[in-house]
């Protein structure tokens, strides 16, 4: 995503350009293919959503491209088990750009209910970015709607001459290491140790979202806890990212 | 081919297969005990509990003699403080309908004494069900034809489910700042 | 075999259509019903009533909603007064206990004076990218301060914003009641006077909202834009910055850029990064909380599909629907 | 029009030059527009059989969709497998789209023939037949289990209904004694532009014989075995992304529309309709238009109906409904519609029979008499192969394929 | 004769017809299938050290996500397993409420179920698209009682904690009329269809004994012949005061099991129509209100409690040590152990075969992996 005083200069150089700009993300924005990959619960809910009720296709996301070659945006609905987040990064790391991410309901954004379990990946966004969270258990099939709206705004905004997959910028990452089955847990390649351990909590920040800028780098503001601890409170005088953003810090 | 009330396997099995009980738990009380707190568990003797080895035998005997055919059932259990782990497996009379009958097996927690003799070649139902009790609790069935992990891949070490498996501890979050 | 549990007449055998000869006809006849559901679902009137079994049955989402029942379970929010401000949560951990997923975290407030615990939170964290909506915080909540909500479109791009605190979770009384009328009104009376003795218990400001603790950057709109009327309750019902979709609005765009580019500076850490985005945020939030208004009401008739309510009670809806979207200042 | 051309004092090679490249762009921009009308008619169709609406928000009821759709693929990422095959890889889609884009120089819009070719019928069969080379080239060059999968069923598939298909089309040409599309237009003007071959027994037959094979030459629904998803993820095209994928899904949607357009010229008449002769001209042409691209997109509805309704068949099931079913049945199909020709046409089509044998004997009057002969017969020989045939595989099905259910329960018991 | 060399083919976990993330290692000799060999474990979300961790109402809302089709079922199954080991008596109401969310669930989960066979089938969606439009028009009535559509977290111990009202029974009683208009669809749509009765008839031969022997349940069992029906063997609830029939197959084929599936749907039917008839009123209450349900505490000892979900035998084994979380939690899951005859209905058919039969066992990962 780009710096607004890029994108002004960029309305300044000219209508055309601007004009293929939109051009091309009008063309992204209308046409997600999904890949058809549905992990738990969240993907009935996806594929309510695909159903005469919801009706996914009115946005033009109707092809569930099986190949992850075709697919624009893979929906991750549901829980990420330890023994399927390989498959989960293969899968990622074939698609071609632009890709996008949709970590649809609880489990696939944090774990959810089952994130205290030996078996499963505290949020997918500790392996691949994420571009659109989903809240909810499962989230119902609107909210997958709502979420594919969130992400054509998000196409939006976004400029050809800005976006990762041209052009040769620094520290944009287009294979995401895929992780090795350990005797104690996940080895991430690049990570010394166990980095997500059966029976702990992993050791890597999540990746940046490409929705803040990320370019697939971790996002090394936010901190994993070693060990057991008890969870820390957001305090009040801790102020997230969000409120920064909206105004209310001070 | 009768259905068997509960309890009654065991009366009929000191009969007629007075080897095949484990001896064991013969002097326990078969009534259910009070409770008695967290961990402190008990251990239910109302059904027949059996010799590792004999459980085949058994698991025949019934199902020719009573007409128990469906093994329906195959849960470990893992007794810490017993230093035990019990296998319960509950069949099924498919004919008459009506309750479970429960034939238990009990053996230690180490590697050497952790081994039941596997019911598959003759139930090939009880495939996964065993795969998994050797998966969670490390139970080894002799026997099986693929005796391998079927939910943690084979790097994995540990049973998961044993209760001495480390747990996850308290939440992982994403802490802003300092 | 015999089956000795089963009265013969209990069983039936399921007929396998052994027809000999076959040119087609099962085929046509799939065929047939197939176009016939076309017919109907092009020219015949949509669906309407649960017996119905063809016609259009598309509820077209961002336009057109469903109408959610009360018992309807997403997200918990807490409640607080509209008269007075005061939160109705009391900090009683009970939530807390419940939680199956351990989302909750409560932080009780202390009397400044004398440090000790007052019925009130100081701090209410909830995890809600891990709530699994099972609603069990709400049916414990002995106070009525926890509720479930009914807003799904809570999509965002920053994971972080879904550690919601105490700020982001407060609702008045009015958006719960509107939400769930019935709900609310079978325990309305308990629940204000048990706020009313603890309010008795909670010394000078403590435990009470006072506005800017609100909604964050809608308070800051509410405060650039005095909009007569519409102040507390345009910050009742908060959107991410990326809820108002659908059109290209250039104003959008530049407010979106705006706070991206303030999250961005922030997540970099500097400790100016703090106070230049909130200048330049100010004024343009107003956006933000205007346009989610206009595009979050429903443009289209309300959907009749599956329609969950009798008649009387579908209208009583769509009065209080009418309401709130005046309230939000349409 | 290179005539035209001429006459406005063109050099006569640049004429022709000037004239093949409009002709080229109008067939191009023809079937890709088809081609683009085409997905949206089928996902909005198939959408109203399932009681939803299907893209309607990009443009007007969603006809903009299959533009945004190729703007998107097209700036899509080109990704190449690391072991692939890369000059077969990439050529694999060209040739599909090749072999599509040619069938389309003869192919007639209305009374509009972009090229008369007097060979036109085998012309498009035999770009047909390239598709096959395209698609084993895709699967090869991909170097993936289900590419290749994907490939040599299609491949196995396209050879095996190629027989069938041509040899549906025979009949036709019996009857018209030519293999030129414009004549065999010409051939159904009777009856006031209504003497089409779908009413005759011997086109009917022939119509349902094609139209199924050419299901299976474009890999519709029930024969979509070369791309069936839910076996062997998108088969042949599994590693295709972006430029290529979309090339592919071009080709694949003008060869169905060319198979629909061809349908309608060979047995629906083409542009012939009533009121059709009367208007002449420009509104004639027109109106041909107009009825050859109804008649078309009917076709393509039955498709889309068979698409919503049918699973699949399996690879053996498609190869024996091939070879038992549809063979059989065309050439009996030829055999009755050569009795046709022989009753009706022969003082036409063989002067020297009339010779040898005099004229039949109801030649002056009308024709009605042996009109009405020659259906009765061809109804008889095409009915009865039909009963028979199906008699048969069903007992086919039943015994070689799986043992019968009599045989299971008695060793059940 | 030729000699030909076997190929394996991964299929999964990623792949469009594996019901979730299911892998089949399938070793074949061009199109037969040799040998199948099933990878589970891709969806092990440790349910059950959650069950021993959580207290017993905190695991209600996690038996919701097992079999996330019928959520309903799978809270009745884990309350009676409670009831029983705690010794709660359930009033009249709440059992008639709890057969009406089953039977519900069953005509939803089947809908889908062949739905989704049929996807697997290459037709393309239509009738998994109609078998959704029922299955909405009945999630909008569990949402209305229950307040979420899918995990609806409904039953309490000793009842259900929301009565249903006028309202429901109105909206029940129109639903039914449409409902043997969606069967005559479903049925006309492709029962006879000829290109159905070649995929589906002796395709998956699941003989009798082997059936059992395999210890599958459920419709694959009656499909194979076996009269075995929980609700009518081991009744529960109130399921020993409706009449209804057991439908069972001959041939044990994936055709019987989709025509077991059909008639199972339209005897649901006629229990529902029993149930709303003598659904006693509410004096009697809808939940026991003797049960703390927060601090639920079991004495010690082992209950084992099953009903008939629709894909077979859901049981839950509890062993408790008189605290108030299980000691031991087992889930005894029907789809699970219905996998296991996978590889023998499958083999000496082909590939595209292999997915219909693994639609026809009717598998929920969630269920399965845990």
């Amino acid at each position: 995503m780009s710096d607004l005083q890029t994108q002004m200069d960029l309305e300044q150089q000219g209508v055309l350009f601007t004009t293929i700009n939109k051009l091309y993300n009008w063309g992204r924005r209308s046409s997600v293919w999904p890949m058809q990959f549905g992990l738990a619960c969240c993907a009935i809910e996806m594929i309510a959503a695909a159903a005469s009720r919801y009706d996914i296709s009115r946005f033009g996301s109707e092809l569930f491209r099986a190949s992850p070659r075709q697919a624009d945006v893979m929906i991750v609905a549901g829980t990420v088990t330890k023994k399927m987040v390989p498959q989960v990064v293969r899968l990622f790391n074939q698609m071609p750009e632009p890709r996008y991410v949709i970590s649809m309901g609880a489990c696939a954004t944090s774990g959810g209910p089952f994130r205290d379990g030996y078996n499963v990946v505290r949020g997918v966004d500790l392996y691949v970015p994420v571009d659109v969270y989903i809240p909810g258990c499962p989230p119902r099939p609107e909210a997958l709607l709502h979420a594919l709206m969130t992400l054509q705004a998000q196409i939006d905004v976004q400029s050809l001459q800005q976006v990762r997959w041209y052009g040769d910028d620094e520290g944009v990452v287009n294979e995401f290491p895929v992780p090795i089955f350990g005797a104690e847990g996940l080895e991430v390649p690049g990570i010394p140790g166990t980095a997500d351990p059966v029976g702990g909590t992993p050791k890597m920040p999540p990746f940046v979202s490409p929705a803040l800028g990320g370019k697939g780098e971790r996002d090394a503001s936010i901190k994993a806890l070693e060990g057991n601890q008890p969870k820390p409170m957001l305090r009040a005088g801790t102020v997230t990212i969000e409120e920064v953003a909206h105004g209310i810090a001070g | 081919m009768a259905l068997l009330a509960r309890g009654e396997l065991r009366s009929i099995l000191q009969t007629e297969m007075p080897n095949a009980l484990d001896t064991r738990w013969d002097t326990q009380a078969t009534d259910q005990p009070e409770a008695h707190g967290e961990g402190q568990t008990i251990l239910l003797d109302f059904d027949a509990v059996v010799k590792a080895e004999a459980l085949v035998e058994v698991a025949h005997f019934i199902r020719d003699k009573f007409g128990y055919t469906l093994l329906s059932n195959i849960t470990a259990v893992d007794y810490l403080k017993q230093g035990l782990i019990e296998v319960v497996y509950q069949f099924y009379n498919a004919a008459e309908g009506g309750p479970d009958l429960r034939v238990r097996v009990r053996i230690g927690r180490s590697p050497e004494e952790c081994i039941v003799p596997s019911l598959t070649p003759t139930w090939p139902g009880a495939d996964l069900q065993e795969r998994e009790a050797y998966d969670m609790y490390g139970v080894v069935f002799p026997g099986h034809p693929n005796l391998a992990r079927i939910y943690m891949w084979d790097e994995f070490k540990g049973f998961p489910m044993r209760k001495d498996f480390p747990k996850t501890g308290d939440k992982y979050t994403h802490v802003t700042g300092e | 075999m015999t089956l000795s549990h089963l009265a013969t007449e209990d069983v039936f055998v399921v007929e396998r259509n052994d027809a000999d000869f076959r040119a087609g006809q099962g085929m046509t006849k799939g065929l047939g019903i197939v176009f016939r559901k076309f017919r109907k679902a092009l020219f015949g009137k949509p669906n309407s009533d649960r017996a119905d079994t063809e016609g259009q049955f598309n509820v077209q989402y961002p336009e057109e909603r469903l109408v959610l029942p009360e018992a309807y379970r997403n997200m918990p929010i807490l409640l607080y007064d509209d008269a007075t401000g005061h939160e109705l949560c009391t900090s009683c951990f009970q939530c807390e206990r419940i939680c199956p997923p351990q989302v909750i975290h409560i932080t009780q407030a202390k009397d400044p004076a004398t440090g000790k615990p007052v019925p009130a939170a100081a701090n209410f964290v909830l995890e809600y990218d891990t709530c699994m909506s099972c609603g069990y915080c709400a049916e414990v909540c002995p106070f009525d301060a926890i509720k479930m909500d009914h807003d799904f479109e809570l999509s965002t791009g920053n994971h972080p914003e879904l550690d919601v605190n105490y700020d982001r979770l407060l609702r008045p009384i009015s958006y719960y009641e509107a939400i769930a009328p019935t709900m609310w009104s079978d325990v309305k009376e308990q629940a204000m006077k048990k706020l009313q003795n603890n309010i008795k218990r909670r010394p000078g400001a403590i435990g009470r909202d006072h506005g800017q603790k609100v909604k964050g950057g809608a308070a800051v709109a509410v405060a650039a834009t005095p909009v007569a009327g519409a102040a507390p309750a345009a910050a009742a019902k908060p959107r991410g910055p990326v809820a108002a979709i659908g059109k290209n609005m250039p104003e959008e765009k530049v407010a979106k850029l705006i706070s991206i580019r303030a999250a961005n500076a922030a997540k970099r850490g500097g400790g100016d990064a703090g106070a230049a985005p909130v200048a330049e945020a100010a004024p343009i939030v107003e956006t933000v909380v205007d346009t989610p208004a206009a595009s979050a009401a429903p443009s289209g008739p309300v959907a009749a599909i599956g329609q969950n309510m009798s008649e009387d009670k579908r209208a009583k809806l769509e009065a209080i629907r009418a309401a709130k979207r005046a309230q939000r200042g349409e | 029009m290179a005539d035209a051309l001429t006459q406005l004092g063109f050099a006569s090679w640049l004429s022709v030059l000037i004239a093949s490249i409009i002709k080229v762009t109008l067939i191009l921009v023809g079937g890709s527009v088809g081609m683009m009308f085409l997905t949206w008619y089928e996902r909005r169709a198939i959408s109203y059989m399932q009681d939803r609406r299907g893209p309607n928000r990009v443009g007007p009821q969603g006809l903009l969709q299959p533009i945004s759709e190729a703007i998107k693929t097209m700036t899509k990422e080109d990704a190449t497998p690391r072991e692939a095959d890369r000059i077969v890889h990439f050529l694999a889609p060209v040739v599909m789209l090749g072999a599509t884009v040619l069938s389309f120089a003869v192919i007639p819009w209305g009374r509009m023939f972009p090229v008369d070719l007097n060979a036109a019928v085998l012309f498009v069969i035999a770009t047909g037949g390239l598709h096959s080379i395209g698609m084993m080239m895709a699967g090869w060059g991909s170097n993936n289990k289900f590419a290749l999968l994907g490939g040599m069923r299609g491949v196995a598939q396209l050879i095996s209904y190629e027989i069938p298909q041509v040899m549906a089309i025979i009949p036709v040409v019996l009857m018209t004694g030519s293999m030129s599309l414009q004549k065999i237009v010409e051939a159904q003007n009777d009856f006031g532009g209504l003497g089409w071959f779908v009413f005759s027994p011997v086109g009917l037959l022939g119509f349902a014989l094609f139209f199924t094979a050419s299901l299976a030459e474009g890999e519709r629904t029930p024969f979509d075995i070369p791309e069936a998803d839910s076996e062997i993820i998108a088969g042949y095209m599994t590693e295709y992304s972006g430029m290529k994928f979309a090339v592919f899904y071009l080709s694949n949607y003008m060869s169905n529309l060319a198979v629909c357009f061809i349908t309608a010229t060979l047995y629906l008449g083409g542009g012939n309709g009533p009121g059709v002769d009367a208007l002449g001209g420009f509104a004639g042409g027109l109106l041909s238009l107009i009825y050859f691209l109804l008649k078309s997109f009917a076709l393509f509805f039955i498709m889309v109906l068979i698409r919503a309704t049918v699973p699949r068949l399996r690879v053996d099931q498609l190869m024996g409904f091939a070879w038992k079913f549809l063979l059989p049945l065309v050439l009996v199909n030829i055999l009755s519609a050569s009795f046709w020709v022989a009753l009706l046409r022969w003082d036409q089509q063989w002067p020297q029979l009339t010779e040898w044998f005099g004229a039949p004997s109801t030649a002056d009057a009308t024709n009605w008499g042996r009109l009405a002969i020659a259906v009765v017969l061809t109804l008889l020989i095409n009915a009865g192969a039909v009963a028979l045939i199906m008699r048969l595989t069903n007992r086919n099905v039943q015994k070689h394929l799986y043992t019968t259910d009599e045989e299971l329960a008695l060793g059940l018991s | 004769m030729l000699k030909t060399e076997e190929l394996q083919i991964n299929i999964g976990p990623q792949h469009p017809s594996t019901h979730g993330v299911f892998r089949m290692l399938v070793t074949v000799d061009g199109e037969t299938l040799v040998d199948l060999k099933p990878v589970f474990g891709y969806l092990h979300r440790n349910h059950e050290q959650l069950g021993e961790v959580n207290t017993y109402l905190q695991n209600m809302p996690f038996t919701d996500r097992l079999d996330y089709f019928n959520s309903m079922v799978n809270n009745h199954a884990y309350a009676r397993a409670v009831e029983t080991l705690a010794g709660v008596e359930v009033p009249e109401r709440a059992q008639y409420i709890r057969v009406i969310m089953d039977e519900l669930s069953r005509i939803l989960n089947h809908a889908t179920a062949m739905g989704f066979m049929l996807g697997d089938m290459g037709a393309w969606q239509t009738a998994l698209l109609w078998g959704m439009r029922e299955r909405e028009k009945i999630l909008d009535m569990f949402e209305y009682v229950s307040g979420a559509r899918m995990m609806c977290n409904y039953c309490r111990f000793g009842g259900v904690v929301r009565d249903i009202d006028d309202w429901f029974i109105t909206e029940l009683k129109k639903l039914m009329q449409g409902l043997p208009h969606y069967f005559d669809d479903f049925e006309g749509l492709l029962l006879n269809s000829e290109i159905l009765l070649a995929r589906a008839r002796n395709i998956g031969v699941l003989p009798k004994e082997l059936a059992l022997a395999y210890s599958v349940t459920g419709p694959v069992l009656r499909g194979s012949g076996v009269a075995y029906d929980i609700r009518k063997a081991e009744p529960y609830a109130v399921y020993d005061r409706f009449k209804f029939k057991v439908p069972v197959g001959t041939v044990g084929d994936v055709y019987d099991r989709f025509l077991v599936r059909i008639a199972e749907m339209r005897e649901s039917y006629k229990i529902l129509e029993q149930a709303i008839e003598q659904l006693p009123d509410a004096t009697g209450g809808f939940i026991n209100p003797k049960v703390k349900q927060q601090s639920l505490k079991a004495p010690a000892g082992e209950a084992y409690a099953r009903v008939e979900s629709p894909k077979g035998e859901l049981g839950f084994y509890l062993v408790s040590d008189g605290s108030g979380s299980a000691y031991r939690y087992k889930v005894r899951a029907p789809s699970f152990i219905n996998l296991s005859s996978l590889a023998d209905m499958c083999k000496g058919y082909s590939i595209a075969d292999v997915v219909v039969i693994l639609g026809s066992i009717d598998i929920v990962m969630g269920e399965v992996d845990r």
